[in-house]
């Protein structure tokens, strides 16, 4: 059994961004998916923990782990919303941008668009029929009959008001010309247009949580910072919190107020993106800093710490960092370290920053603070 | 007299896709579960009579011609059956006996009528007036001329023309309605083998001559898909591997047929027997294996009363070229010159098995001259299983301890193969040392091995062409300069090869039947001493129809079914 | 220099090429240890080690007949006789072969005849797949147009076009499917060349002098072996299908004991209800194909899920 | 490469393959001497045989008659059919259209089978219903077409006495025209709906024999790109904007899977087309599939030639065909080898 993500706790609040920062394979995707509940079961398994949830209008907390099926989707797409890595992939390659979009509509404002369309009442059946019709998931006998009156009127008023609302979410993420945009295939478009498509259909209905895994990486390096931009301006304006995945700690740094670190699977420090950046506590943390390219070097991947992540299969309770941290001692392989608060705001999982006594640990066992540079 | 009876054709196409149809079969099978209800869909039949597709004769065969011009089919083909049923002779051989009775011609030549020169040489036929072709066109003595010349013209080699030619030294229309004959040399099977010989049919000469006319060596595209004749039924169409259509003639000079006919092809035997069980077919032609799935059936008649005269035969080569023989084959090329090597094949084979296991008891054992036919002797010699003489003959003629290995060609098919895997059974029984591989090949590969001179396996399987003159038997297959004595090299293998041929010329040269009988009563031991076959046995010729077909007639001299003259409800 | 260690492991190639083989065998032996996990794959495998034991063990389980085991013993004394009539388990065919016998050396002739196919064709295969993607350039257009060419004729139809020109014997299907089935394991091994030769690493042994068998052994060969045994797995349960079919047409040598000659000497005794020739044979066909196909599938399935496309 | 450099190519190699086939097809016929067989009958002396020889151009060297015969398929003329006994040109056809539209009903049965239990079974990855769905997949590929038609037959027939057997009630085929050959479409061109019954009804027992086979390549390919499709990230998008499951494979992973299954769809197409042999045999349809088993039993080379090229035009073309839909619909492909 991998560990992917064990022991996360994130906490993200109203108009906040939070970093979440580690090497690749860390298991920040997997908790950024975790929290929709998005990773397939079997072979996943949850084996315990909580999401909880609390959307702003309706202050009645949830655990996206435990509710069942029909209500996570009510809050998918609508409560929260995800963009993916690399847009080239998140977007269905068989679908034109307004049908991706409009199943956003469909979904989750339906009611919305029946009012704003003027779909009052009809035969039996109606609004399942229009319903589908908006998702385009039309049968061929389906189509048939919203050709005729009075299916083929409403159907229009509501294809006018879905164009219109796609048209509005995409001009929203600066994209020019949004009607032709909507009717291109995924394929039509360079990289940073489908990009902000995904920015579009993530923030179609104002969610309330934005999760953002690693949204620049597959793009240029001009584009990046517009789009990262972007993500900042329309925070601001839906006041969502934002949850921005990155290995990047220079990117992390520049959008985020808060910034936790996982490192194989754990969090290991939890800290404002000033105090983190100032003062690491982690040794893990510490070493990434150091690695972070300075000005001559080129900008781009994490340089590398020596060693190799761990392998995840069944661990042993241990730091999972002890096998390349320079301070480890004999604790750091035989028990697992806690996620204290160690200053204000700030926590660290680290027995460097325990009491022995505490611990009831032999002082010799403890980790050494002092290094000796063998290098 | 080269008549043959309708078996041969069943043998040979017999291998047409034996597994097809078990579907129709079934169906049929079906069909007979629910008869009731199945007939009076498939019917349609009138509510006074108990008949399926009134006012059709179905004839369910289990192939289909390959041509049907008379002058291109072959002997025992598919088309003769054909053909008989819309082309007419001069004479015909009715329903009685084998005597032939007037048709186009208006009266038989014989010396008694003068219509036969006194030296036999010169035959007239007044030629019928008043005929029409289904064309429309007139019967004349040209027309008749015509025909005759066209075959012997055409000679298409997979055609009976060298019947005509071999004995026709001229043919004259000497006026309207009177034709006459000039034979090479006299012979007095003349009207019954040569006038009623498949060539000789009578075809309108402006459907020809309209259609390609006559080309030597070239056969007729037109003639080899349709019929033009003056018979009682007039064919309408053939589609292709599934059935051929025919209508009654209402211009008929002589007694009209009373039913349409259809010719339904059914590859599948067991299909075709079903089909008759439930009612869809009126008759058909079977294999008498499938005898017992009719013996109990309601409303149809079953008859195996006699024998086919297509004896099963089993080849040994005496003329087997240097090197010809498969890799695997360990005798010399004289192994079969040995004639006790010969006998103790002929002692080994469990004849018992074919008859009882194979043919389900519906044969018997068979010898050089077939039951029915003149010179046969019920006292004769026949061989029987004895497998102590076969290892002392084997022993005798020094192959006992060595042993042998030997490929016997066998055609694919249900009656051939069998005789095939006895043998290698009953030969490899006696010693272990002894090996007989069974090579099984499409009939097109048979023919074209078996067609090949010199024949390049030890053995090979067939069955025996019927004749209803024993010489033929006799010439054809045991005369050391006949046509397979001769490719065979019997020569090599008879004790006293100039005596028996003298013995087979002797019974030809004579026309006394008690000279000739006792000619064969001398020669049928000789053979029996000096074998150069196995005869594994004869099959019986069963008849099947349903009761309400009226006055069914059989001839077997007919080759085939003769639709004319049946009726039903 | 990291490239010298690399050119260092070419410098000696035939411990590089144990070692290769040596994984290759391993990473093996662990998707069939893997692919086992799956029910429906060990289902396969068990009925496939069944019909092997069948096979092995026949003249134990009944007496081969002499002189030769493979043909059908006939009693013609008792044909078309019923399952469980005495001495015949499951009856007798129409020339009075035992069914029961045709079952247990059918599995044998099953197995011999899908060896020898498998082998043969792996074996020119292999070669064709290497001249062409070694040889390159005009022999490869040439070579793999011919494969094309192949594989333009659906499998059936071409070993049934060839097994008619040769005329119905067990040496005759053996040779048609062989003609039939080499084209997928050339394409298989030509695949890999042109991938290795793609690779930069295997240009440094060029430049080295490494012979190009050697390339072959050491870097194709180890690559190649498990599309093969897939390959080969598949193929063994359909070499027996479409040989079977190719008898049931009627193909197959006189009272040879293989099931689709039984299936094809019953089929007439159907309609009379002698349906035991046909059925048990049938079954035979049917299960030896489904638990190849299942095995082969399985381990598809383990190694590449995308390999079924062309 | 762009789409239509690719079509250019493959429609470039389309005559250079058919020249393959044409001459793996003659050499084939000629690899057990020649096919004279079929034409003469086995009392002929070796003279008469020489003059067989010399009609059908069978005297002259082989390139000759290769050329001579390569000539008459160009022309229309594929020889004299020893089984038929007519030209093969002028029986062909609706032999052919008997087997394809046996073969069309087929395809459609395996691609909706196919791609339903490859969907089902691609939801369901490594449950229950995924095994189930496999073995009975798998099923169709393992079973001897002609076993498991005769077990149709037997239940069916024999047991139940349902369907008829056949192409078509010989006087309900009689009473319509026949103007394209396909007898489900004569009928509905005559608007004679009982003849469409009867149609449907003879066709369907065979078209399920071989519909069946043909399933399991599809289900395989389609069960495989599903479970590669369900892996990717636009599913995961999908879900995350809260569209339940059933929509989720439904409109977006099963339409993307149904790409790639199209190109075995081409593929299955080779296996419908050998089924044809064994099913028209058993099911006595009257197509090019029980033509061939005549003529294969016969030894009649002309009809075996024609059959092998013409099944393998078929073939080739409906691959080109599937592959170029390919290309034009999957915005993903990646074209060339």
């Amino acid at each position: 059994m991998v560990h992917a993500v064990d022991g996360v706790t994130l906490d993200i609040h109203e108009g906040e961004t939070l970093g979440l920062v580690g090497e690749t394979g860390s298991g920040k995707s997997v908790t950024a998916k975790s929290l929709l509940r998005l990773v397939p079961t079997p072979p996943g398994v949850y084996a315990g923990g909580e999401v909880s949830f609390r959307p702003r209008n309706s202050g009645e907390a949830v655990d996206l782990l435990r509710i069942p099926d029909q209500q996570l989707r009510g809050i998918r797409g609508n409560r929260i919303a995800m963009i993916f890595q690399d847009p080239a992939k998140a977007l269905n390659p068989a679908l034109s941008v307004k049908q991706q979009l409009a199943e956003v509509f469909a979904e989750h404002r339906s009611s919305e668009l029946f009012r704003d369309a003027k779909i009052v009442a009809g035969p039996p059946g109606t609004r399942p029929l229009l319903r589908r019709a908006a998702h385009r998931h039309s049968t061929f006998f389906e189509r048939r009959l919203l050709d005729l009156p009075p299916f083929r009127a409403m159907e229009k008023r509501l294809e006018r008001e879905l164009d219109e609302r796609i048209a509005s979410a995409l001009s929203a993420t600066r994209i020019p010309n949004p009607a032709k945009v909507m009717n291109s295939y995924p394929h039509e478009l360079s990289g940073g247009m489908k990009q902000r498509v995904m920015i579009a259909q993530a923030l179609a209905c104002d969610p309330d949580l934005l999760i953002a895994d690693e949204p620049t990486t597959a793009l240029d390096v001009t584009i990046q910072a517009r789009i990262l931009d972007l993500i900042q301006d329309l925070q601001e304006q839906h006041h969502a919190a934002v949850l921005y995945i990155s290995h990047d700690l220079s990117l992390v740094k520049r959008i985020s107020d808060r910034v936790s670190v996982m490192y194989a699977g754990k969090l290991v420090e939890t800290a404002t993106t000033q105090q983190l950046f100032d003062d690491p506590l982690h040794p893990y943390t510490r070493a990434l800093l150091a690695a972070v390219p300075t000005a001559e070097q080129a900008r781009g991947e994490l340089a590398a710490i020596e060693g190799t992540v761990p392998e995840l299969v069944d661990p042993e309770p241990s730091c999972r960092f002890h096998s390349r941290c320079p301070h480890a001692g004999p604790i750091c392989a035989a028990r697992e370290p806690q996620l204290l608060t160690r200053k204000q705001q700030h926590r660290a999982a680290c027995f460097l920053y325990d009491d022995p006594q505490d611990l009831g640990c032999p002082v010799d066992l403890m980790p050494q603070s002092q290094v000796s540079e063998t290098q | 007299m080269g008549w043959v009876m309708g078996g041969s054709a069943t043998r040979r196409k017999s291998v047409l896709a034996r597994w097809a149809l078990v579907a129709a079969a079934l169906l049929l099978a079906a069909a007979c579960d629910g008869a009731a209800t199945d007939t009076e869909e498939l019917g349609g039949e009138d509510a006074g009579g108990d008949v399926n597709n009134p006012g059709v004769f179905v004839h369910a065969l289990d192939g289909e011609p390959t041509t049907l011009d008379p002058a291109r089919a072959a002997l025992g083909e598919y088309g003769e059956q054909a053909i008989i049923q819309v082309y007419e002779f001069l004479v015909d051989i009715g329903p009685d006996g084998p005597e032939p009775i007037p048709a186009l011609a208006s009266e038989v030549p014989t010396e008694e009528n003068g219509l036969v020169s006194e030296d036999g040489l010169t035959y007239t036929f007044p030629i019928r007036e008043g005929v029409t072709f289904h064309d429309g066109s007139e019967l004349t003595a040209e027309v008749v001329k015509y025909s005759w010349d066209r075959a012997m013209e055409m000679n298409l080699p997979e055609g009976q023309a060298s019947t005509l030619s071999d004995t026709i030294a001229e043919t004259r229309a000497v006026d309207d309605f009177t034709f006459e004959v000039t034979l090479q040399q006299p012979n007095a099977a003349f009207v019954s083998s040569v006038v009623y010989s498949t060539p000789a049919a009578i075809v309108s000469m402006e459907a020809v001559e309209s259609n390609g006319g006559v080309t030597a060596d070239e056969p007729n595209e037109f003639m080899d898909g349709n019929m033009v004749g003056t018979g009682p039924h007039e064919f309408i169409s053939w589609e292709r591997n599934e059935q051929l259509n025919f209508e009654v003639f209402d211009d008929y000079w002589g007694e009209p047929a009373t039913l349409d006919a259809r010719w339904q092809n059914v590859p599948e035997e067991s299909a075709i027997v079903l089909g008759l069980r439930a009612g869809d077919y009126d008759a058909i032609q079977f294999q008498p294996t499938f005898a017992p799935e009719l013996e109990d059936a309601e409303g149809v008649v079953l008859d195996t009363g006699g024998l086919l005269l297509e004896p099963f035969q089993l080849a040994f080569n005496l003329n087997i070229p240097e090197g010809a023989l498969p890799s695997g084959d360990t005798i010399p090329t004289d192994f079969f010159h040995d004639r006790r090597i010969r006998q103790a094949f002929n002692f080994a084979f469990d004849y018992d098995a074919f008859i009882d296991g194979i043919l389900g008891g519906l044969g018997e054992p068979a010898t050089y001259i077939p039951p029915g036919v003149l010179g046969y002797d019920p006292d004769a010699p026949v061989y029987s299983q004895d497998l102590e003489q076969a290892e002392q003959l084997f022993r005798d003629a020094g192959v006992w301890d060595e042993g042998f290995s030997v490929s016997v060609l066998v055609e694919d098919n249900p009656a051939f193969e069998p005789i095939g895997l006895i043998l290698k059974d009953s030969i490899e029984a006696l010693n272990p040392e002894f090996r007989i591989n069974v090579r099984t090949v499409s009939e097109s590969q048979f023919d074209e091995a078996h067609g090949a001179s010199p024949f390049e396996y030890a053995m090979w399987i067939k069955n025996a062409d019927p004749f209803v003159d024993p010489h033929y038997y006799l010439s054809t297959y045991q005369h050391p300069e006949g046509e397979w004595g001769e490719r065979l090299g019997f020569a090599n293998g008879y004790e006293n090869p100039d005596e028996i041929a003298e013995l087979i010329d002797a019974g030809f040269a004579t026309t006394d039947v008690a000279e000739r009988e006792a000619i064969y009563q001398e020669l049928l031991p000789m053979l029996y001493e000096d074998p150069m076959w196995i005869y594994p046995a004869q099959e019986v010729n069963a008849q099947a129809y349903r009761e309400w077909v009226d006055g069914f007639v059989y001839n077997p001299l007919w080759k085939t079914l003769r639709w004319r003259f049946y009726d039903k409800g | 220099m990291a490239r010298t260690a690399e050119v260092g492991g070419v410098i000696r190639p035939v411990d590089g090429r144990l070692r290769a083989l040596a994984t290759r065998t391993r990473r093996l032996s662990e998707i069939a240890r893997e692919s086992l996990r799956n029910p429906t794959t060990l289902i396969g495998g068990v009925i496939v080690v069944l019909f092997l034991l069948m096979a092995l063990f026949a003249p134990l389980l009944i007496e081969p007949n002499t002189p030769n085991a493979y043909q059908m013993p006939r009693d013609f004394s008792s044909v078309n006789v019923p399952p469980g009539t005495d001495g015949h388990v499951l009856g007798t065919t129409p020339t009075g072969g035992d069914v029961l016998y045709g079952i247990v050396w059918g599995a044998r002739t099953s197995l011999r005849l899908s060896i020898i196919v498998v082998a043969i064709t792996v074996v020119i295969g292999v070669a064709v797949g290497s001249f062409a993607g070694f040889l390159g350039g005009k022999w490869d257009e040439v070579l793999m147009r011919l494969v094309d060419v192949f594989l333009s004729v659906p499998e059936l139809i071409f070993a049934l076009a060839i097994a008619a020109v040769l005329g119905p014997a067990f040496g005759n299907i053996i040779l048609a499917l062989a003609v039939v089935f080499w084209v997928k394991y050339a394409r298989i091994i030509r695949g890999q060349i042109i991938h290795v030769k793609q690779n930069e690493y295997v240009d440094a042994a060029r430049v080295m002098g490494d012979k190009r068998w050697r390339i072959f052994l050491k870097d194709v060969l180890p690559n190649s072996i498990t599309p093969v045994v897939v390959q080969a797995t598949v193929d063994m349960g359909h070499v027996v299908l479409i040989g079977a079919t190719l008898s049931f047409i009627g193909l197959a040598e006189a009272g040879l004991a293989e099931w689709g000659n039984l299936v094809s000497e019953g089929q007439s005794g159907i309609i009379a209800g002698r349906w035991w020739v046909a059925t048990f044979a049938g079954a035979m066909v049917f299960l030896w194909s489904l638990a190849f196909n299942l095995l082969g599938d399985g381990l598809r399935d383990v190694l590449d899920p995308k390999s079924e496309r062309r | 490469m762009q789409v239509r450099e690719y079509i250019a190519r493959r429609l470039l190699t389309l005559p250079i393959l058919m020249l393959g086939v044409s001459i793996l097809v003659f050499g084939l016929s000629r690899v057990g001497g020649s096919p004279i067989g079929i034409y003469i009958e086995h009392e002929m002396t070796p003279a008469e045989v020489a003059k067989i020889e010399e009609r059908y151009g069978l005297d002259e060297s082989l390139p000759q008659q290769y050329i001579a015969w390569l000539g008459g398929v160009v022309r229309g003329d594929l020889g004299w059919s020893g089984v038929s006994a007519a030209p093969v040109s002028s029986i062909i056809l609706p032999k052919l259209m008997a087997t394809m539209e046996l073969a069309m009903l087929a395809a459609l049965i395996a691609v909706v089978l196919g791609v339903s239990m490859g969907t089902f079974g691609g939801a369901r990855k490594n449950k229950l219903g995924d095994h189930l769905t496999r073995v009975v997949a798998i099923s169709g590929a393992s079973i001897p077409i002609f076993w498991f038609g005769l077990l149709l037959l037997i239940v069916f027939y024999l047991g139940f006495g349902w369907a008829p057997l056949g192409r078509a009630d010989p006087s309900i085929y009689a009473r319509i025209g026949h103007p394209t050959g396909l007898y489900t479409v004569d009928s509905l061109l005559n608007l004679d709906f009982g003849a469409f019954t009867d149609a449907l009804w003879h066709l369907a027992l065979p078209a399920i024999t071989m519909g069946y086979g043909s399933t399991a390549i599809i289900a395989r390919m389609m069960r495989s790109s599903l479970v590669e499709e369900l892996g990717e990230d636009y599913v995961d998008a999908a879900r995350a904007k809260g569209l339940p499951e059933r929509l989720v494979i439904r409109r977006h992973a099963r339409r993307n899977a149904l790409m790639p299954t199209m190109t075995v769809i081409g593929l299955s197409w080779g296996f419908l087309l050998q089924g044809t042999v064994v099913v028209e045999l058993i099911f006595n349809w009257p197509g090019l599939g029980r033509w061939m088993t005549d003529a294969v039993l016969q030894g009649d080379q002309a009809t075996i030639m024609s059959y092998v090229l013409i099944t393998s035009i078929i073939f080739l073309a409906v691959n080109l065909v599937v592959d170029v839909a390919y290309a034009y619909l999957d915005r993903r492909v990646v074209l060339g080898d």
